[in-house]
C-alpha cells in the first residue's frame, strides 16, 4: 500500500497530476481510495489530492504520506511532518535548495520543463519512483490531457519523459508499487458523483434540472456529459425552488427526474418535496454534504444533514433516505432511488458528500448494457370510466398514468384532495387521503437495502455509521480486530425507514455500541434510538471538513 | 364548431359571486374549442390563489401546484412531452409576487407555454393584501398606509425580456379575450397574456365598471413588431390606460427545439440506449 | 357552561356574531373556548364560530352543542345532529318553515329586519335565549361595529333590538347562562395570534417582515394594526425568503426582528434560519400550522411540524422551540422567545396552529407598562483595541455590538469564519468556531421551560402533549379522574431542548405512557424517546384538520 | 483628502491574478475616501460569489449574507439604522439569478441602498455556468450546447421599473466606476450600478481589452430624465455597445420616508411604549 500525496496551489494542475496517476493505477489492476481537498477559490491557495493505492481491495482514506508531490514550497511546509520517516518527498529544488531531510528529492524543474509543464514533470518523477510502467502512464496521460483535445499535450509528453527519465535514475528503495494480478476486465476509475450519474441514466434518468452548487455540481456536469447520446433533458434553473419544481412537473408528465443540490440548496427544495410528495409524483433528490450552517465550508465534507433530510417538507409523509458508502453503492443506490421513486410514487433522497463526490476508486465492471431500466411505473389507462388519478389501493400506491396514455385526465393537486385530484375541503375524505399516503411506507420498507454487519459477531465494541464513513469504520474494525479486540461495525446504507428486524437483536446484544458519524451530534445514533430504543454508549464525530480516517477514529476511541 | 362544454366538469367554483374569474373560465374553454383541442390533449398548470383553482372547474389534465411555482412546473411538463398544449393560469401574486424570479427566467428561456395572469391586483385568496401590481396608494389592513411603490408593470417588463407573445386581455372582453388566448396558443414560444380581473371582494376600485372606462382597445395600426411602440403601450398604464390586444410579438426559437431528444410523446417511455451507456463506462477505464 | 354554534356561509357575517357575542361573554365575566372552522374562500361555502362559555376556567374545545345558530338551511342540516337534546336550534322560518323538531325555533328574519341585518338579529335572538343583558350586548356590538366606523352600525344596533326582543319573548328554560362573580379588572378578550403580538410587542419588537400566509398571516397584522404607535417597521416581503433575510439584517442592524408564517412559508425560510445561526443573530420565527403536505389544507389545524422545526436548517446549531398551550402562554412565550433569541443570539421559534391562532379567550390581566423589555442585549464597545464579533467566550455566547455603536467594526458572514468575522478555511479555526456555537446550547438549556404535570402524582395513564393541545389533554385528564381512573398529563409549551431531569422519573414511573398531538406520527413521542429514552406506548393523533377535544381523544382511548 | 488606506485591511483576496474584481475594490475605496466617510459609517452587504467576498477586503461593517439575499438582508439593515450608508455589493449570478425577485422588489421598495453588481456574465465561483447575462451561445460545461435566451439586461430592466439611479461602470474605467458610485450613495433611494468585470479565469471572451472595445461613454448629451432615451442605451447592450455612465435618473421618494420611527440611529434601542401597549391591550376589554 502507498499513500500518494500531491499538493500545490489551485490552478497549477494539481488534479491533472492525481488523475493521471491514479488512471495508470488502476489500469496497472490496483485499488484507490482518493480524498480531495481544496478551497472555495479558483486559483491559488492550498490545495490536496490524495491517493491510497493497494493491490487489494481499500475503501478508506488514511493519513500519513509515504510520496508528498509538492508542487509549491508552502506544501513542503504544510505537509512534511505527515510523510513518513522513509517517505519521499517530491520538490522544486530551486523552492529549497538547502532541505536538510533525508526525505528530500529536489527536482530541478527549470532544468527539465517550462515552468507550465511542471506539474507533468513531477509526475513523471513519482510515477517512476512508484515503479509505474512509463507506456502506461504515457498513455494515462495521453487519453486524459488528449481526450480534452488538449493541443499542449505534444509538450506535455516531452515533459512526462524528462521527469520520468529523471526520476527513472534516482529511485529511492522501497517505494516502488508491489506486484498485482493482471487488471479485472471492465474495471474502471469513477468517483462517487459518477457513479450517481450513471446510475441515474441506467436507470432511466430522462429529466434533470439543477442550480450549481459544491459539491453537487458533478452529478449534473456528469450527466449534461451524455445528456445527448441518452436522451436526457437537462437545464440550469435560476434558483434551486424553480429546479426542483421543473422536475416535479416534468416526471408528473412521465420523465423520471432527478435533481442534486447541497444543503443550501436543499433547504429551498423542501417545499417541493412536499409537493412531490403531496402529489405523489416520483422524483430523486442528491443531497451532497458540505459543513453548514449557511455557506458554512464550501468546498469540504460532512455528514451533518441526516436529521434534516428525514424530517425535510412540511406535514408528513413517507420516503426513503439512501447513503451509499463506496462508489459501487452510488450506482446501485441511485437506480434503486428511481426505482423506489416509481414504487412509492413520492420523494426519494441520496446522500453524498464532498469527500465520496470526489473520491475516485476502482470499480464495476458493470454490466451497463443488460441493467433493466427502472422508471417510469405506468399504468395502463382504464378501459373504461373515468380515471381517478389518487384511487384507493391494497398499497396505498394508486394505478398511475400520465398525461398522453389516451383518453384519461390526469389531476394532481397541492392541496388536499380528492380521489379524483380535485381539492376537496371534506375533513373526513382528507383524513382518509393522507392516511393512504402515509401507508405507502409498505412499499418502501418492502424494497429496503438493509445494514451492513461487519466483522465480530458478538463484539466488545460495535461502530455505527452510514454513507461515506463506512470504508474508514471498516478499516478501523479490521485494526482493532488485529489488536485482538472483538470489533464489529454497522453500516447503514439506507438510513431511512430504519427497520430494526434485521439488526436489533445483534446490536443490542453486543458490548459498547459507539456511533461513528461526520457530525456532532451523532444524527444517526438519535435516529437509532428514536426508531428502536437501543442507545450508543457514545458518539465519535468529525466536524473539521476533513473525512473520517481509521486513524482519527481510533485516536478518538482511545481519549475515551 | 365543437361545443366549449367538453371541457366543462361538474365542480363548482369557490369563487365569490360576481368576480372577475367567472369571465375568463368561459373565454379559456372557448378558445381551446376554437382551437379544435380535446381535453386530454390539453394541460393547465396553476399555483395558488383563487385564480389558481380555474383549472379545478374545467376538464383537462391538470398540476395544481405550489403558490409562486407555476411557471417552472409547466416548464417541466413542457419539455418531459411536447405533445401537450400547455397553459399556465394563476394569480398576479402568484406569478409576478412569489414567482417573480421565474417569470423573469421563463421569458428568458422561452418554453413554448401559454401563460394566463389573472391579475386582480391584490392577493385575493389570503384576504386582501397588496400584490406587486396593486396600484401606488391602494389601502389594506396590512398596508394601512398605501402599497407603497409603483405597481410592476408586466407587459413593459417582458417586452424588455424579449418576451415573443405579449398581450393584454380583460376580463371584461371575453370575445377579445379568447381570441388573444387562442394567438397564445399559436405562438411558437412562451406567449403572455395578462388578464385584468376585478375582485369583487377586495379590489373595491378597480371595478367592472372602472376597466370599462380604463380598458381601450390596441390601435389598429399598431406594430407588434416596433419594441418601442409596444412599450409605450405598456408605459400607459402608468396613466391608467390600459390597452388591451398583442402589444409585442417577436421571433426566438423556443427552447424546445434545443432537445432533439423532447420530439414528442411522453419522454419517460423512451427506453434507455444500454449501449451508449456501455461505452460512457468503459471510457472511464 | 353553554356551547354556542354559528354557523353559514363566508360572507353572512357570522364572525360579527360570534366576536360580539363572545365580547359580551368576557365582559359578563365568563371564560370563553373559541373554535373557528372556515375554509378556503372568501363567500359561500360552510364556517363555523363555536363559543365554549363557562362561569370557571376552560381550555378545551368540546364537542356537542347547546344552541346552533344557523345562518342558512345547510347550516341546520350540517349540525343538528350535534345539538343536545335540549338543546336549541335558531334559524331561518323561512328556510324550514314546517322543521319538525322540538328543538328549532325558527325566527321570521323577514318581518324582523332587512336581509343585511340578518346576522344581527339572530345574535339579537341568541344573546336572549343566554340570557345575556341587553345593553351590555349592545355595548359589545357598538364597540365591535362602531369601533370599525361602520356606518350601517345604527340600522344594525335596530336589528339587535329586534332580535333580542323577539328571543326574549320565546325563551327557552335552560338555556341561560349561569352566574358569574363580577368579571376581573384588566380581563381581555384576545386570540392566540394578538396574544403574540402583543407579547413580541411588550419584548421590544421592532421589526417584522412577512408573506401572507393563513394562520399566521393575523400575527402580522395585529403588529401592523398598532406599528406606528409602538415604533415597529413592518413590511411585507416579495416571499418568504426574502421576509426571512430582511429580518436577519434587521437584526444584525440591532432592531429586534420577528418573522411569522405556516409549513410551506417556513421552508422556504429555513436557509435564513441556517444563517441566523451562523451569523449569531437573534431571530424569532412564528410557524402557525395547518396541515400539509404541501398546500394541504391552508385553513384548518394541526400539529405536524415539530419535527420539521427542530431538524430545520442545513448544518448543525442550537435552538430553542416553544409551543404555547394557552392564549396567556401565546403572550409571555412571545416574550421569552426575545429574551432567549437575545440571549442566544440565534433563532428561536414560536409554534402555533389555526385553532390556537383564532382561539378567543377571556385573559389577563397583562401588566402591559410594567412588563420590562428584553431586546436588544447589547455588549459596551472595547474601549480599545478591534472588536470581534465572535470572541470566545465561557458560555459561547460573544459580546454583541452592532453598528452604530461608536468606531467597531461588526463583521458577519454565513461561510464558516475567524472571530474577527472574516471567511476562513483554516479548518481547525473552523471546527473550533463550530464548538463554541454548539456550546450556546447552555445558554438556552438556562432559559428553559419545564413541562406541566397535571393530575394524579403516580398515575396509570399519562398523556404527552405540547402546544394547543393542552386544553383538551388536561380536561380528558379531568374527566377520566372523575371516572376514578389515576391520570395525568404532561405539557410541553417548549419542545426543545428537552431537558429530562424535570420530568422523567415521574414520567418513567408512570403507568401507560400515551402521547396526544395533533400529528400521525407522534411526533414529540418520537423526540422524547430520543433523547431520553422513554418509549409511549400509544400516540393518540387528529389529523382532519379539527383540534383534539376531550371527546375525540376519550374516544380514541377506549377503542384500544 | 483622507488617504483610502482607512479603509485598507490585511486580509489578501482569494481572487485569481488578474482578475476584474481588483479594480473594482479600490474604487469602492475611493469612492468611500472622496464622500469623507469613516469605516463605521458603512455597511456592505454582499451574497455568495467570488464579488461578495470583495467586503472581507476592507475595512468596514460586513454582513455577508446568503447567495442571491443580499438585497432583503440590506434592506432589514438599512431600515433598522438609516444612519449606516448601507452598499450592497454581489454578482451577477447572486443579484440577477437566484436573487432575481428581489432585485424586482428592491427596485419597487427603493430603499436608500446603492448596489454595486460585479457582471462578469458568469458564475465565477462555481467554476463557470452560464449566469442570466452570459452571452447568448455562451459554451460551458454546463451549457454544452451554449447559454440559451437573450442575456438578461439589468438596467432596461431596472428602468423600466422605474429605478431612480441607473448605471453602468467597467472595471477598465475605474476613475468613472469612482464618481458612479458616489452619484449612487448621493441618491436618495436605490442605485443600481451594473459593473462590467473581466472574469480571467472562465469568460475568456469578454477580456479587458474586448470591453476596451466594447465600452463606450454615455453621450454627453443624454438626458438623464429621459426614460426612452435611457432605454435606448440600456438596448444597445444587445449589439455588445455597452454605454458607461448614469443611463437614467427618477425621482421617487425613498422607503424609509414612509417610516417616522426609522429617523435615525439603532432602531432597536428605541424604548417600548408600555403605555400605548397598555391601551391596546385594553381596548381587548
Ligand atoms: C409559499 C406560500 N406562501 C404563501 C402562501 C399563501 N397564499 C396563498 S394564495 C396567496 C396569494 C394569492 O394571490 P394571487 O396569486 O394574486 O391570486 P388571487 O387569489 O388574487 O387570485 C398567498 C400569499 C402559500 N400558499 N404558499
Ligand atoms: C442557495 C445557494 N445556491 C447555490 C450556491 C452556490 N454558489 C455559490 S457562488 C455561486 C455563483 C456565483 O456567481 P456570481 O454571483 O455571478 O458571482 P461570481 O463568482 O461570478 O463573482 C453559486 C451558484 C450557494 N452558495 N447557495
Ligand atoms: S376574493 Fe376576489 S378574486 Fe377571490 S373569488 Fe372573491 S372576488 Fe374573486
Ligand atoms: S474565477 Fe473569475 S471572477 Fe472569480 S476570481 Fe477568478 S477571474 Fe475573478
Ligand atoms: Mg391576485
Ligand atoms: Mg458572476
Amino acid at each position: 500500500m502507498k499513500r500518494i500525496l500531491i499538493a500545490g496551489e489551485a490552478g497549477q494542475g494539481l488534479v491533472t497530476v492525481g488523475q493521471i496517476l491514479s488512471l495508470s493505477l488502476v489500469r496497472d489492476g490496483r485499488h484507490i481510495v482518493v480524498t480531495q481537498g481544496y478551497m472555495s477559490r479558483i486559483r491559488g491557495g492550498h490545495n490536496t489530492y490524495a491517493i491510497r493505492a493497494a493491490a487489494g481491495p481499500v475503501a478508506a482514506p488514511v493519513e500519513g504520506v509515504d510520496l508528498l508531490v509538492a508542487l509549491t514550497s508552502e506544501s513542503v511546509e504544510l505537509h512534511r511532518d505527515e510523510v513518513d520517516d522513509d517517505g519521499l518527498i517530491l520538490g522544486d529544488v530551486a523552492a529549497a535548495p538547502a532541505m536538510d531531510d533525508d526525505r528530500w528529492l529536489g527536482i530541478p524543474f527549470a532544468e527539465l520543463v517550462p515552468a507550465r509543464q511542471m506539474n507533468i514533470a513531477a509526475l513523471g518523477v513519482a510515477a517512476a519512483q512508484l515503479g509505474l510502467d512509463r507506456e502506461l502512464v504515457e498513455r494515462a496521460a495521453a487519453d486524459y490531457l488528449g481526450g480534452k483535445k488538449n493541443p499542449e499535450w505534444d509538450a506535455g509528453r516531452e515533459a512526462l519523459d524528462e521527469g520520468f527519465t529523471w526520476g527513472e535514475f534516482r529511485r529511492r528503495p522501497g517505494l516502488g508499487l508491489s506486484a498485482v494480478p493482471a487488471a479485472a476486465a471492465g474495471r474502471v476509475m469513477l468517483n462517487g458523483n459518477e457513479a450517481i450519474a450513471l446510475g441515474a441514466l441506467s436507470a432511466g434518468l430522462k429529466f434533470l434540472s439543477f442550480y450549481p452548487m459544491t459539491p453537487a455540481t458533478s452529478v449534473c456536469l456528469k450527466v449534461i456529459a451524455h445528456a445527448d447520446e441518452m436522451g436526457v433533458i437537462t437545464e440550469q434553473a435560476e434558483d434551486e425552488i424553480a429546479a426542483v419544481n421543473m422536475a416535479v412537473g416534468a416526471s408528473y408528465a412521465g420523465a423520471p427526474a432527478m435533481v442534486a443540490t447541497s444543503g443550501g440548496g436543499f433547504v429551498l427544495m423542501e417545499e417541493g418535496v412536499s409537493l412531490a410528495a403531496m402529489t405523489e409524483t416520483p422524483l430523486v433528490l442528491v443531497l451532497a454534504q458540505r459543513p453548514g450552517p449557511a455557506t458554512g465550508l464550501p468546498t469540504r465534507t460532512a455528514q451533518g444533514d441526516l436529521d434534516l433530510v428525514v424530517c425535510a417538507g412540511h406535514g408528513e409523509f413517507p420516503r426513503a433516505v439512501f447513503a451509499p458508502g463506496t462508489v459501487e453503492e452510488c450506482f446501485e443506490l441511485a437506480r434503486r432511488a428511481f426505482a423506489v421513486a416509481e414504487a412509492s410514487q413520492g420523494p426519494v433522497f441520496l446522500f453524498t458528500d464532498q469527500f465520496l463526490a470526489d473520491s475516485y476508486r476502482a470499480v464495476g465492471p458493470f454490466p451497463a448494457a443488460e441493467l433493466p431500466p427502472v422508471a417510469p411505473l405506468l399504468a395502463d389507462p382504464p378501459a373504461a370510466g373515468m380515471y381517478r388519478r389518487y384511487a384507493d389501493s391494497e398499497t396505498g400506491v394508486s394505478p398511475r398514468l400520465v398525461p398522453g396514455q389516451g383518453e384519461a385526465l390526469v389531476v394532481a393537486d397541492s392541496d388536499e384532495h380528492t380521489a379524483d385530484g380535485h381539492l376537496t375541503e371534506d375533513l373526513a375524505a382528507a383524513a382518509a387521503m393522507a392516511a393512504r399516503r402515509r401507508d405507502k411506507i409498505g412499499v418502501i420498507r418492502g424494497l429496503m437495502v438493509p445494514p451492513t454487519w461487519y466483522g465480530a459477531a458478538a463484539p466488545e465494541t460495535v461502530l455505527v455509521c452510514w454513507g461515506s464513513a463506512c470504508g474508514a469504520v471498516f478499516e478501523t474494525v479490521d485494526r482493532l480486530q488485529a489488536r485482538g479486540r472483538a470489533a464489529a461495525a454497522l453500516h447503514f446504507s439506507q438510513v431511512w425507514p430504519l427497520d430494526p428486524a434485521p439488526f436489533a437483536d445483534r446490536l443490542a446484544a453486543a458490548g459498547e455500541i459507539i456511533s461513528v458519524e461526520g457530525n456532532a451530534g451523532g444524527q444517526l445514533a438519535g435516529l437509532l434510538r428514536r426508531e428502536t430504543g437501543i442507545t450508543a454508549a457514545r458518539h465519535v464525530g468529525r466536524v473539521d471538513g476533513l473525512p473520517l480516517t481509521p486513524e482519527y477514529i481510533l485516536r478518538k476511541l482511545a481519549a475515551a | 364548431m365543437a361545443k366549449a362544454t367538453i371541457f366543462d366538469n361538474h365542480l363548482e367554483p369557490a369563487w365569490c359571486p360576481g368576480c372577475g374569474n367567472f369571465a375568463i373560465l368561459p373565454a379559456v374553454k372557448q378558445a381551446l374549442v376554437n382551437r379544435g383541442l380535446a381535453p386530454s390533449e390539453v394541460l393547465f398548470v396553476s399555483g395558488i390563489g383563487q385564480a389558481a383553482k380555474a383549472p379545478h372547474y374545467l376538464r383537462a389534465h391538470v398540476f395544481n401546484g405550489l403558490h409562486g411555482r407555476a411557471l417552472p412546473a409547466a416548464t417541466g411538463a413542457k419539455l418531459a412531452n411536447p405533445d401537450l398544449e400547455v397553459i399556465v393560469e394563476s394569480g398576479d401574486g402568484c406569478i409576478y409576487g412569489e414567482g417573480g424570479n421565474h417569470f423573469l427566467a421563463a421569458i428568458r428561456r422561452n418554453v413554448n407555454l401559454t401563460v394566463l395572469v389573472h391579475n386582480n391586483q391584490v392577493y385575493g385568496l389570503t384576504k386582501g393584501q397588496a400584490s406587486p401590481t396593486s396600484a401606488a396608494g391602494m389601502i389594506t389592513k396590512a398596508q394601512p398606509h398605501g402599497s407603497s411603490g409603483p405597481p410592476f408593470n408586466p407587459l413593459a417588463t417582458a417586452i424588455v425580456l424579449d418576451a415573443g407573445f405579449v398581450a393584454r386581455g380583460s376580463a371584461g372582453r371575453p370575445e377579445e379575450l379568447t381570441a388573444l388566448i387562442e394567438a397564445g396558443m399559436d405562438h411558437p414560444g412562451l406567449a403572455l397574456i395578462d388578464i385584468l380581473q376585478p375582485c369583487v371582494s377586495f379590489n373595491k376600485r378597480q371595478t367592472w365598471a372602472w376597466y370599462r372606462e380604463h380598458c381601450e382597445p390596441v390601435p389598429t395600426d399598431h406594430d407588434h413588431g416596433d419594441r418601442d411602440a409596444a412599450l409605450r403601450l405598456a408605459f400607459a398604464a402608468e396613466e391608467e390606460r390600459f390597452f388591451c390586444g398583442i402589444l409585442y410579438r417577436g421571433a426566438r426559437p423556443p427552447l424546445e427545439n434545443r432537445f432533439p431528444m423532447s420530439a414528442g410523446g411522453i419522454l419517460g417511455r423512451v427506453p434507455v440506449n444500454g449501449g451508449a451507456l456501455a461505452e460512457i463506462i468503459a471510457a472511464h477505464g
